[in-house]
């Protein structure tokens, strides 16, 4: 099969609709943190995605995608793109690299989550690079590189397991590390711009539909599926989280629009493998579950600050799960739960259990050895002055 | 008729709001401010180099109470908005001549 | 013929295109409202895409794209998308269905002008339910489903009767039925957060160039014929509603960036019909016309407080209406009046009469009945405080 | 060869890409004004796209795009539209032609960096339809329409001397003839609203993908390199410039995001003809260079206020020498001086220096005749009560 | 001199200021500020619980006048300003001891 | 004590605030607020229509200080903030009875 104008167009703007996502990452928590760090929060999302593309057209993508080494890690092979084409099977090679770059761009951009407003930029820059290739480059590589998971049969069509699991459980392991920002607890510490974070949010259900129906890569029936259920998904966890928060007080903004993002966090893994009603339920238990897993990160004082771990973490965790009792030959191919496959469903539920655990791990001891060597957190002064100012040197209305 | 200008950070706003509540003083007016104190705002450390922060945003109570009621509310914000840090705050008194009300023709003076 | 990969990835990223517009409504509104408002008006964008999209793929796609029911509405055959399979002519039956939700989606949106700082949000949620049930999902049926007005012969490209007309004339319907805005006409209720509303108008831009070009359902000639009268009715009515403002005083960008609406609302039924020529006369036309109807309204004291009847209403009569004129068979088949084609000129003029007195008529009844039962409005106290809080329990620098 | 979906698909989404760009640019300069100039910064860029596009549709595009007259200039036979159909090689002729629309829009946008704060409205417009017929017309004929630079064999993929070399020299001979803004020197007019700025750079960023790529007029792998290349550039650029301020004080966001911008200017040209390796060299030496060219513009007290020609005029010239230098025969089909080719840098240097010559020369001109007529800049006192009051009648939190 | 500071519903700005105008008072100064009065704010019913939202935004304005302007100017904001209903605002009155422009070295004491 | 408060252009706010720091005067609150003189704002000429742009953006300092440097403080404001046109801003003191800060116990009374 050679190049097809059709699906070529299609992952050209989906990669685009994507790369889009990374800012709208930053634009969602920089509503959600203080005024004094919505900078930061925002910086952060552009810089961890300049700094994911160099790593990416370096080793990253021959890391994740060279030839297998022992299920684990893909080789060098690709370093500098060496090797990567302009043609290829439907779409060029070199789409298909850099489809997978801004997958990786958003990732690094979710973690920021758990160190929100008492970061280093320096320490960020440094664990980003590193992280990125610790973590995401070998969960890329098992799951769509020719490792492990993939040779098990473990399905994760879009990156529920890679994208979410990973910067959800990673943003936990920072934020036990890096601790709570100073005076959580004592005093409010409400989003003051919500505004933003529904700017943000409206970009992100506009990228997911590339990210989701995207992972196709292809223009066909197959991504219209993908493209149905994310945005059923999505609205049944706006619905079903505004109900839950409705029944104990105002259904806010803030947790509608969390709810969605629960809803496309969930269908991510799955949105190959299963059909619409499946959606509303999988949509549906995601916004409320996450809200729950919020309401207990809240009551265990926890400080992930800006909920990746409830809702991409919980959220990837449920998806994976679902896709393992949803998913229908008749859409992709494998049968789940409900149609007697039990094994599918294990499959999956292993699948993420050991990326739970290898997220989680590997980054915690990450963020330690960099506090230890570098330090991961600024000075409570700086905190308290806000990281736009003392890591930017720059303020909202200076 | 005294006012009182309390100027606090502004995280603690809801512990000084609760803890004049609670004695029974709600009127109050508030608004965001910006400001240094004596010791000329807040420093950071960057490379050797010091560099003044030198506006740092608080809040600001302005309340009208009774001369009896000024040392009672005094008490109130000290115990509410101290950190013991740097940049608690301060607290001006000044007096008021009258206060008229505007729904009805209730003034008071002195 | 089989599917497409070309027109199925256009159609893909135009749904997505369009999905996009429904957040731009509430940033394009929300930036016009008072401060105490913008949450609301934005959420209330989310929510309405969120409640149509259930309603669509359980009843909602079945009852405009089903089996003909005497020309008024589709049968339930395809409910819950029974039926709607991933294959198709040219793109997956799927697709479509999804491109067509995503239209129902923004209407709703559109339509919160004439109860905005105003409306319950519970109530609003049952009011969008049945709105899209009772008004959209029949007004589509009977333009795109084979319902009457199609039969007729009527033209309506992308929706200028479907989704302008029935949002225009029933906001107008709902603002009747809600009242004016507490203090309305006493004190000024001007645009706070101009910039948002900028921001708004920047994504419907953007997005209407899917919403009209998609509606080819191809990527071909005639999508870029679409493409192009877009934007040049955009740019023509930005400049002519700035133009006739500039008589009267200082040029608002407001004014400048709602002619722009105003010249895409009018060419979105004559865009596969009409030239680019002709379409530096609609938007022109629509930029001057749906000022004069705004300074009219205002006049009236009437508080459809967004002016989507001004702008979406009246733009689409005329827009429904230039396509009867301007139509050119080279480029859609059809001639319209300046070709001497009389009838269909009758043909438009009767489909958007029956159009606006069904949406208004019906959105009437339905407003007044919700009134009546669980109340449409908050209470004195409850918009005073403004509804971010008094609904969301949120607010802008909270 | 006839039409083909997939690239048709492709240019149809890319045209409406790069049209986001325009507004883009407005909040990208919005957050750098003062906030009392935010509005009508946002403003012109609409009017700048609504006047170009009426301009293109009439007069501009044969004027570029028509039959070559001496090498100069396109002949009025495509006026308003004529001749400009539905079908084509590939894509419609029509969508060409509001491809090029939109790059012709975009530019006369990144033009008001040197006017802003200051501008009179209604001079803006008329240097807007003047300056697009008499600047930007030529130069897209020269390199894109057959004229002389193409008749040369002068290489620019996506108009790095076309779009960006002409509005950052345009912009500085604006500069010079309306004069700093009042209290340039004297106070500081730092950014307001850097958030703003940051999202008009992600749009920018996510359009320029289609700016880049779209060039390729085809889905295909020559706009897979163009896009992976872009991004590449934008990265490095944004991290040199982010690193080399570092190194003199905190990094600001606003440096980190022009620095992005830099290195989208740089490849614009070369992003048909080199390798993702030399991408990140021109990107990282863009950041540096326009960084220093921005130090050195303050240094001489020049206040080309937004930094248009730092970063678009020289990042333009340095994309258009990098072609010449870095352009290998595998990729675009010519080579570079690294590999011996002198000549075709030569070609780069002459075309950029013509370019550059014509551009500054000609708006400055244009400047003084608007100015000695009409005047070009607003009263004192309007300046002082800022544009979106004494220009729109307009401010933010009226 | 008195200084006179009005808190007033922001929507009634314009009247008051135009009442003003109207008899020749134009110098003001104005600012944004939240506030709650003896009422603690306004109360919401939300399905029997009461919600408080105890601090709404006000509009402030100060203007130093002279001591025979103090009580026309108070009738005018009352009457530009009252709705009859709770929250319509305060006026307090109090010293000022010295006016300098900044323009010119005029200056008025007292 | 007194308390100065200063209505400036905001545009003047770093020169105002670096040359108080030169004579040692750190401590200050400031805030933005918009205001009219006596002039009624500003006139802009639109084809012969007069449109008066009555709230201009000002920026206010508040510093309460001894008495004996209300005078060099006055007099410092008004060099580095005066541009000779109208609009410059004015100044006012008024004044204060007590002075607590927050963090210790410290009083100031007159
Ligand atoms: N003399 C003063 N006049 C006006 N405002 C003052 C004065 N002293 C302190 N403030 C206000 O109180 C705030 C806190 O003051 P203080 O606790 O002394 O701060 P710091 O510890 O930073 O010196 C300052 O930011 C300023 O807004
Ligand atoms: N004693 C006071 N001190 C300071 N501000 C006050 C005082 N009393 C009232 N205010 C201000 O005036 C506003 C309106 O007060 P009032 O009309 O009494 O309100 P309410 O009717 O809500 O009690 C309050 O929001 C507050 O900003
Ligand atoms: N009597 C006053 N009371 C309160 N504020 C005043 C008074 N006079 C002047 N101001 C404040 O000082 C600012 C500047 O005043 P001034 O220099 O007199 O302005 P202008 O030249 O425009 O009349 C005003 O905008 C207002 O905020």
């Amino acid at each position: 099969m050679a190049l097809d104008t059709g699906d070529t167009a299609f992952i050209l703007i989906c990669t685009a609709m994507v790369m889009l996502m990374t800012p709208g990452v930053g634009l969602f928590y920089g509503g959600m943190v203080r005024n004094k760090n919505v900078i930061s929060m925002i910086a952060m999302s552009f810089i961890a995605f300049a700094i994911v593309t160099i790593q990416w057209v370096t080793a990253g993508y021959s890391l994740a995608f060279g030839p297998d080494i022992s299920g684990f890690i893909g080789s060098l092979e690709h370093f500098g793109l060496n090797g990567v084409g302009l043609d290829g099977e439907g779409i060029p090679d070199m789409l298909f690299m850099v489809f997978q770059l801004v997958f990786a761009g958003v990732t690094l951009a979710i973690l920021t989550s758990g160190v929100a407003e008492r970061i280093k930029l320096s320490s960020f820059i440094v664990l980003g690079v590193l992280w990125t290739t610790l973590v995401y480059d070998p969960l890329a590589h098992w799951a769509w590189g020719g490792g492990w998971a993939s040779q098990l049969g473990a399905l994760d069509f879009a990156g529920g397991t890679v994208v979410h699991i990973s910067s959800g459980f990673g943003a936990l392991a920072l934020a036990l590390v890096i601790g709570k920002r100073s005076g959580f607890g004592k005093f409010s510490m409400e989003a003051e711009n919500v505004t933003l974070t529904l700017v943000g949010g409206a970009l992100l259900w506009f990228g997911w539909f590339a990210f989701n129906s995207g992972s196709a890569l292809a223009a066909n029936g197959l991504a219209a599926n993908a493209f149905v259920v994310t945005n059923i998904s999505a609205a049944s966890g706006a619905l079903t989280w505004m109900l839950a928060s409705w029944a104990k007080g105002k259904p806010s903004s803030l947790g509608m629009v969390s709810g969605a993002v629960a809803g496309l966090v969930a269908i991510t893994p799955a949105c190959g493998f299963v059909g619409p009603m499946a959606a509303i339920v999988i949509g549906g238990i995601a916004g409320v579950l996450c809200y729950r897993m919020l309401l207990f990160r809240v009551k265990k004082g926890l400080d992930e600050s800006l909920d990746a771990w409830a809702i991409h973490g919980m959220g990837g965790l449920w998806g994976a799960l679902a896709t393992g009792i949803f998913a229908t030959a008749s859409i992709g191919g494998v049968n789940g739960l409900i149609y007697g496959n039990v094994h599918q469903f294990l499959i999956q539920a292993l699948d993420a259990g050991v990326a739970i655990s290898y997220a989680f791990v590997v980054t915690y001891i990450l963020a330690k050895v960099i506090d230890k060597t570098m330090g991961l957190r600024v000075t409570e002064t700086e905190e308290y002055v806000g990281l736009d100012i003392s890591q930017h040197g720059e303020s909202m209305n200076a | 008729m005294k006012k009182i200008n309390a100027i606090i950070r502004p995280e603690m706003l809801n512990d000084v709001k609760a803890a004049l509540a609670e004695q029974g003083y709600f009127a109050m007016t508030v608004y965001e401010v910006k400001g240094r104190g004596s010791q000329k705002g807040i420093c950071l450390q960057y490379r050797g180099k010091k560099i003044e922060v030198d506006m740092i945003p608080k809040m600001e109570i302005d309340m009208v109470v009774k001369d009896e009621d000024v040392r009672p509310i005094i008490d109130i914000i000290r115990r509410s908005a101290r950190t013991g840090k740097f940049g608690d705050g301060r607290i001006f008194v000044s007096p008021v001549e009258l206060v008229a009300a505007i729904r009805t023709d209730d003034e008071i003076t002195e």
